[in-house]
């Protein structure tokens, strides 16, 4: 295609899509595993609802892509309120995975985020591998979805609540077992509550993700001093926020290093500099959850920094910056 | 961003916010706005408020004072964010994300009330932001208006000058009997309730209060919506962070727009005012 | 002894020591394996030096103990620099271990401690077990440590670098050595970069631990996007403050409920609120970090804001809060 | 807490901050502080900043103007911290911690220095910070003094007319030619250090310009402290953060107190000022 792209470092992102770009406007598309992407910056599950609650905020055709709240196949209520709390440059939530259930999504919410020209990711778990590999169906049947995430940080209703994401054997059941159910491109979500998020990563991998995303929430906790009651419903919850940045980092620096497939880094995503840093460090894409709360626009904002910096520092496109950390 | 006109301590808690909003919206009482006060991640998410006053001559004419269109926020200092705002200097700018949620039902919605028409305001300290604009709404009519004000003593009573100046009716109790009567405004109420004629309650306050206030006006058959104020952290009905519980099938005012029954409801997108027999107070 | 304590809560701490308290003023001492602490706050290893730095600031006969930076055998040279670097509501710190070994300890530092009415503990690691075991041997020998606190979060160079204190069998056999080679009350300080942080915990109690103490930093990374470098020398550090908290109470709240040990919570405490907190989940005593270098006398405000808040809700002594969340 | 008495915008990205410190301790030049400015945790750890003025009297009479007790920070606005200091008023407090550290040693102690006595100060921006104090130290000495000052641009050169003001002999240097000398400030040591004369270099600003800096010092043989501006988590030599490699057995200054030998100082409390012979410029 003629376009002069440095081999600068391990390519993840396969070729880039936009065939004429404009003249000194940097190339902000990128593909993964067939998801062509007009840049990016993705919203993270569970933190954008299901994109018709942040509409009315932002210019979601500026998005690379949408991912959806969580689904099941039936409907969950989800936890106890209190659902959330603020901590220390992060914040705790509970919501237990509250959905109307992949029917309903498919029904009343999923034609409202086809008009856009975003692309929809579904987020879904289950508490069994058969209802993984049944939601897997559903979607797979329905039009208009691009790619679908799996949520493995969920209990293993019939294996002693074991969490699908922090055994590999378990991962690697469940990804290969859900690979047989969908022909959609599969992410799978990675959890950091782990003692070596790469052997999660490679049992991944070898149960056929296209693409791994990663980190989910950390597991953590509140208590109210004056209460003497933890500040959760649930007691623990997920923590979320810049607070986690450095441990997510990390965790997607190592696993760059250590599996070959695309990467999409999530956790604790501010600004576009905090993009970069999880590009530079090998995620091909980036999601941005909490600071959609913050500040509704701060996704489209991470857009346009993200330009800004490649238009600086002269890089052509995605590919060339994904794991270029000089080291 | 909307520019700090002023931000003035009215009681040892307590200030008043005023800012500048170009293009200022429609907002009906017990509407809320979500406030970011600085651009460090400590306090990190926005803090919700609700709109005490309209400056200005606002959209559809609900200003008052003023010049400059805008609003005005009535809050009292309880953490590291109303701490930060008490720093807030005019001039200053704010985030302001709004108006949200739905506020109360105008009381021609309210099917049961049919003659000598009364709206009773039940507030609690703080809870009595939403009741300027409802009774600005009001005052002028021929329904009529009364405002039961609780504080844990005189120094928690913010904004009552305003509802004088008003000339509402009002009555007022503490806990420590320093101003009005000594006990709490569910005494009051239950004085009020007994009168004649059919009335509406609106209430709000910290949630003991409205549990109790819902119960009373459950008691007494008389149709009460209160405003809860769950933690929040998009605002928007996004995150489903802010859950209440919701009663059993067939309760509440606002349909069930999805055929899976789910026993929660979000106060930023549902609420934050509520119809009180929505609400599994059993619950709370 | 004729004080009234409730049974309100398991009872991990060892009969409290104080004989005749004062009336109406909370009884703050803790004795944990048979340390007598005056209160139950403890500067945390390498946060605090060898307690001279701080002695101009604070005075050390307020803290219940300190704990030193971590010795080994040999002195060690630690990381290239830059080795911290500020995180949201946290930072990150590479300093590698980096001190003077255990005999230039004994010589040069012991003796000014040891003039202060305070514990002292001492902090080591090791890279074998074998030099785990001789640091122990070297401080049972000396005079004036109240405990020792063993690190385990290091690499063990014999066996493949990997991290003692991530791997069950490993932290068993490296802490029923050190438990063969010292008679001093032994604190054995977990590391929360695990999946399951009971299963260690387990392993270090049957190996012979008196107390336990967590969390550790967690593994992070920061990257300067202006340089494409990583922002610390050593490329991974560990992050520790405001930001951990969450994560820090959850951990000891699941270790409180799976072992017997005494804990002593550590992670992001800056308030006394905060160390409340953690002895509502089940910290007989705390310990401060991260907060010495922002607020030098931060750990006596603890102490003060303990008691107050003792005297507020009327607590007659530690043992009464220890683990007494309702749930 | 010390309160904030002044807090100036000098040029666009540079302020001075006057504030109050009572019971003021003897400071010397070079020697720096460590400011907490929000009781937020976001900036979490404090900032180091030198002592640019002492302010009224000050301990052992080194104090020049107003009358208050106090010192003068000399910033830029860099990040996050600094441009929170940027929003400090008169009145505000801020919690300092200090003084800290070793400064520059006085030319009495420059072994080597014995006629003609002569002090190179060697500025780059916001380098300048130590060298108030050193100049108002030897101005009325026998001693010469000269600063080569350098700076990005005609803005990058903060404070020089309180240079000026006390007729400090200053040559000025500026990348981009806006004032001063086109180039940069090592171009203005090359021809001091060829004039003739004992004299000592004294230098802070950039490391690339530190480097460039002792390398020409230690080529003509002339005694060049210094000062050095790692990242501080403590700054009191506990946490072992700020380390900076020096050069291998038998070259510092200051001795070795342990009997291993460390080939990391700490700047907090080794420093910030050290020999430019201690440090091991390849590593930098
Ligand atoms: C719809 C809505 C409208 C509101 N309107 C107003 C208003 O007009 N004026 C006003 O002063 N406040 C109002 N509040 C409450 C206000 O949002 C909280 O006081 C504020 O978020 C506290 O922030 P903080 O950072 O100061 O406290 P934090 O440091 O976050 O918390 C301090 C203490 O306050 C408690 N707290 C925090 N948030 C809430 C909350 N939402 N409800 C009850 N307790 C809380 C915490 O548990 C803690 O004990 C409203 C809340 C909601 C949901
Ligand atoms: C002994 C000493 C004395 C100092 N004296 C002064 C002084 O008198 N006036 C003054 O303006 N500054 C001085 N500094 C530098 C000052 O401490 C930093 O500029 C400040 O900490 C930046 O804080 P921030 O939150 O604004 O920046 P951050 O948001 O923390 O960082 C912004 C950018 O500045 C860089 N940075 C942060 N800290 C430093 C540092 N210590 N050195 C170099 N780059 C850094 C970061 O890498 C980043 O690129 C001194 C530093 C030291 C160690
Ligand atoms: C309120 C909330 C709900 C979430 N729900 C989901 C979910 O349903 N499925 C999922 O995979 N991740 C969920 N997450 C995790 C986020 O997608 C994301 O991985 C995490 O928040 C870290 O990113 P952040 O720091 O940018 O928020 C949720 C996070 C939050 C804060
Ligand atoms: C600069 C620094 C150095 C540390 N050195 C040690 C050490 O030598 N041994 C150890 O066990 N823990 C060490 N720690 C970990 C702390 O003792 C503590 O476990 C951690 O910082 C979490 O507590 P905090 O959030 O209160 O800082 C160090 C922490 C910091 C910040
Ligand atoms: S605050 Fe997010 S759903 Fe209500
Ligand atoms: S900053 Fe802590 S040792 Fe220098």
């Amino acid at each position: 295609m003629g376009r002069d792209i440095k081999k600068k470092s391990e390519v993840r992102s396969q070729e880039s899509g936009e065939k004429t770009p404009r003249t000194g406007k940097p190339d902000l598309s990128v593909n993964i595993a067939g998801i062509q992407l007009k840049n990016p910056v993705m919203a993270a599950s569970g933190t954008f609802g299901y994109g018709e609650e942040y509409a009315p905020y932002l210019d979601l055709n500026r998005l690379g892509a949408v991912v959806v709240k969580g689904l099941s196949l039936k409907p969950r209520q989800g936890n106890p309120p209190p659902r959330i709390v603020e901590t220390a440059a992060g914040m705790l939530n509970s919501i237990g995975l509250q959905n109307m259930g992949v029917e309903i999504f498919i029904e009343k919410k999923l034609p409202f985020l086809k008009k856009f020209d975003t692309k929809v990711i579904v987020n879904f778990f289950g508490d069994s591998i058969d209802e993984y590999c049944a939601v897997a169906k559903v979607l797979d049947g329905a039009d208009g979805i691009a790619g679908l995430e799996m949520n493995i940080s969920c209990p293993n209703k019939q294996e002693g609540w074991l969490e699908f994401g922090t055994n590999p054997d378990l991962t690697f059941r469940v990804v290969s077992a859900v690979r047989k159910s969908t022909k959609l491109p599969l992410i799978v979500k990675l959890s950091p509550n782990v003692t070596d998020i790469t052997v999660l990563a490679k049992a991944a991998q070898d149960a056929g993700a296209d693409v791994l995303s990663l980190i989910n929430t950390l597991s953590g906790m509140a208590v109210d001093v004056n209460t003497q009651r933890p500040k959760l419903g649930n007691i623990i919850g997920g923590l979320s926020g810049p607070a986690i940045k450095p441990v997510a980092l990390k965790m997607v620096w190592q696993v760059f290093k250590t599996v070959k497939l695309p990467l999409i880094g999530i956790g604790g995503i501010m600004t576009a500099e905090d993009a970069i840093e999880f590009m530079l460090v090998g995620a091909s894409v980036v999601q941005v959850g909490t600071v959609n709360f913050i500040d509704p626009q701060a996704s489209i904002k991470i857009v346009d920094g993200i330009e800004d910096y490649f238009k600086k520092n002269k890089i052509k496109n995605v590919k060339e910056m994904v794991g270029s950390l000089r080291i | 961003m909307e520019k700090v006109l002023y931000n003035e301590k009215i009681l040892p808690l307590y200030y008043k916010l005023g800012m500048s909003w170009e293009g200022l919206p429609a907002i009906e009482p017990g509407q809320f706005v979500m406030l970011r006060i600085t651009e460090q991640v400590d306090p990190l998410l926005r803090r919700p408020f609700g709109v005490y006053k309209i400056l200005g001559l606002g959209a559809g004419g609900q200003g008052s004072e003023g010049s400059e269109q805008g609003i005005e926020i009535l809050y009292k200092v309880v953490g590291k964010g109303t701490k930060l705002m008490a720093n807030l200097k005019p001039g200053y700018t704010v985030d302001v994300l709004g108006p949200l949620g739905n506020g109360f039902q105008p009381i021609s919605k309210v099917g049961s009330v049919r003659q000598n028409q009364r709206i009773i305001m039940a507030a609690g300290g703080i809870g009595i932001v939403p009741f300027y604009l409802l009774a600005k709404n009001y005052h002028l009519s021929s329904i009529s208006l009364k405002l039961l004000f609780g504080g844990r003593g005189k120094d928690d009573l913010p904004g009552l000058e305003d509802f004088k100046k008003f000339g509402i009716d009002t009555a007022v109790s503490t806990d420590d009997g320093s101003m009005g009567k000594n006990g709490l405004v569910t005494d009051l109420l239950k004085k009020e309730l007994s009168k004649k004629g059919d009335c509406v309650v609106y209430a709000c306050g910290p949630k003991a209060m409205l549990k109790a206030v819902a119960k009373m006006a459950e008691d007494a058959d008389t149709p009460c919506y209160v405003s809860l104020d769950n933690a929040m952290a998009c605002g928007i009905g996004a995150c489903l962070g802010c859950a209440v519980k919701i009663r059993g099938q067939g309760s509440g005012v606002r349909s069930q727009k999805s055929k899976a029954f789910s026993p929660y409801k979000m106060v930023c997108k549902d609420g934050p005012v509520f119809d009180a027999k929505e609400i599994a107070w059993e619950e709370i």
